[in-house]
């Protein structure tokens, strides 16, 4: 008998072995999900850089990644998948070079390009799970509507500061999507990036690793249709470090992603939902 | 004589930066009527005494209700599942406002 | 006039512009004040990955490694800072190649060999902090002890399964030590090590940044006399991830090695005090 | 007559396998004379009534109190601050057992 592609070689057995061992991961069969799925990580930054090198580490089969970016010196203090040597050149290609060192056993693609109207369902697609660890609204509206568009589940991440946010989103089909919980994008000058506002290297880090996590409860079946609740978890490393999650609405009767046809997948590629305008351009202020 | 109730009310996701820097504290509501105070009382207490600088309501009101972007979580739960703004407050009830962020 | 060697060079700025932007991290100040510290990672390993990258990015002045083990590719599943390039070699060489290429700024020393009761001192006594990322109760110990008698604040962590937990000890020579949390060493058949009961990656991943955090609080000054309270803090990342932290005992009265003079240097030194006999050889087993 | 009181017990760090993977859990403990239950009334319901097998008495117990590397909390503090064995339990108290872990 032919093995099956997602059985594990010897070398992945000993690879994969310590994880394999902790019952809540659920042994064999979970690790050979995590061969046979795919996640796809928008922006390869401070959420990004740590959630990349521990799921690439966890052995998920196929892994993309989306940045338009180059590196730049000033990342270097919290994306810690790039190099002084890989400055100037794109995120994603950098972050490949890394993934490969790190776990030959992955296959990465790159998408060296914004992630747009056009563009996103042909790269969503592909990919059992999204990580959303991009850094405007317009972006995250863009991943929210086509996620939910291809039925993906999506784990949603921000941080600046001291803080950051997690959440599971459009968990299964029925988990409640960004447009529940956002239905009107905040005013632009509420919106604060990282180049702004600064952000503390190890604290947008720890939001990123437990992006990593709740990526690998998703995609081994831990949350199931019984057990999975909406919830958003926050986290803050000063005074002291300290993590909350709050209890969470489900899909909101009527939201325009998730509960009606208001916006199609016919809408978003042909540019008439207009993410940019819709959520003003940013202008960095006290937020 | 209306009704009083003592509640802790947090700010996070930097939403403290309007509030002089304060992260969380006791507020005293009362209802301006003769039923009990609501998260609409609370929130125009906090506006009213709370907010440092009046320039800085638009950042925290918009439409008569928390800005978009804003969570309210009430004893660690969306506000959408208590009732929103007319949820009557408990003494001891915390209440958080978060505000969302945006950076990767 | 001569520049001070810990003022910061314009690339320097822009290097860790975006966390000296922070309120929290108290600026140039803080900047200048981590370039010219050091901090000294023992056990390169599930915590030490992840605080050693966080810490070199962040631009603490020096760096050492302590590890005598080689990269085995059952790491590679959670220890992120090394490749599967360096499997056979040392941890500590292997980490020190990575921070180079990720922090040049950063100037690392390594020990290739286990920390003993010969060395400790020597090894020790150079740094500012210490991160202890062992995993043995001996180890513990006999960092614990060096440490009180060089008078060094440290940073203890450790992880099993889906679980970690940290804290910060021998604060400013008033903080509790591990003796105090811990006078008796467990049975050694309740000590259960990562290879044999399991771990998963960004479970123990987490509470390797959440020391690297608690480091930058230390060597900036965020912790003083007057706001500094003796803690645990715990992780779990399932069911749902939780962080709890515990209000601690202070420094206990008549503890062995931080309010006494039963052990000493010399004790230590010379081999008087078996710290291996004392905690019993590891016998895996239930917990 | 002898009081009861219902606390919550919880056994972090692994310790759940000797009580059947038990995490949490309600327990009434009685004192057993005329004054108010204590930790070590709590200590011994449990071993009587949440131990599994007896051989694992050892990883719980050693020379009367809780073993060397289990670190005992009570409403998240140290009992150490609180009187360890002899605090008087209170009926909503959360007593926490977290055993130490040492991989790294
Ligand atoms: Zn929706
Ligand atoms: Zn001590």
């Amino acid at each position: 008998a032919q093995s099956s592609p997602h059985h594990l070689s010897l070398q992945e057995y000993r690879r994969y072995g310590r994880q394999m061992q902790v019952p809540e991961f659920g042994g064999l069969t979970s690790q050979e999900r995590l061969k046979s799925s795919s996640a796809l990580i928008i922006g390869a930054g401070g959420l990004g850089s740590p959630a990349l090198l521990y799921l690439a580490a966890a052995g998920i089969g196929r892994i993309g990644i989306v940045d338009h970016d180059v590196v730049d010196t000033t990342n270097l203090h919290r994306q810690i998948i790039h190099d002084t040597d890989t400055v100037n050149i794109n995120k994603a290609e950098s972050a490949k070079i890394r993934i490969n060192a790190l776990n030959p056993n992955v296959e990465v693609t790159t998408y060296c390009e914004p992630i747009t109207n056009t563009n996103s369902f042909k790269i969503v697609k592909d990919y059992d799970i999204v990580l959303d660890c991009s850094d405007n609204p317009a972006t995250r509206y863009l991943i929210n509507d086509t996620c939910v568009k291809l039925d993906k589940t999506f784990v949603s991440g921000s941080g600046l500061r001291t803080e950051g946010q997690l959440t599971v989103l459009n968990f299964h089909r029925w988990g409640p999507c960004y447009r529940c919980f956002f239905p009107t994008p905040p005013p632009p000058n509420t919106v604060t990036s990282c180049s702004d506002g600064g952000v503390i290297g190890p604290c947008i880090g720890i939001t990123g690793v437990m992006m990593a996590v709740e990526a690998i409860k998703v995609l081994t079946d831990y949350y199931t249709d019984d057990n999975f609740k909406p919830f958003l978890t926050v986290y803050n490393g000063y005074p002291q470090q300290k993590l909350r999650t709050f209890k969470m609405r489900g899909r909101v009767k009527g939201c325009k992603a998730c509960d009606s046809d208001e916006i199609t997948k016919e809408d978003i590629e042909s540019g008439e939902v207009d993410y940019e305008g819709w959520c003003g351009s940013m202008n960095y202020n006290v937020l | 004589m209306s009704t009083r109730v003592i509640v802790k009310a947090e700010f996070l996701g930097g939403l403290d930066s309007i509030f002089g820097g304060i992260k969380e504290t006791k507020c005293t509501v009362e209802a301006n009527d003769s039923t009990l105070p609501t998260i609409k009382d609370l929130i125009k207490h906090i506006t009213d005494h709370l907010l440092v600088s009046p320039n800085d309501y638009c950042v925290f009101i918009q439409e008569d209700t928390v800005r978009p972007g804003i969570l309210v979580l009430i004893n660690d739960t969306d506000w959408e599942l208590e009732g929103e703004l007319d949820y009557e407050l408990e003494s001891g009830d915390v209440v958080t406002f978060t505000s969302t962020l945006h950076g990767g």
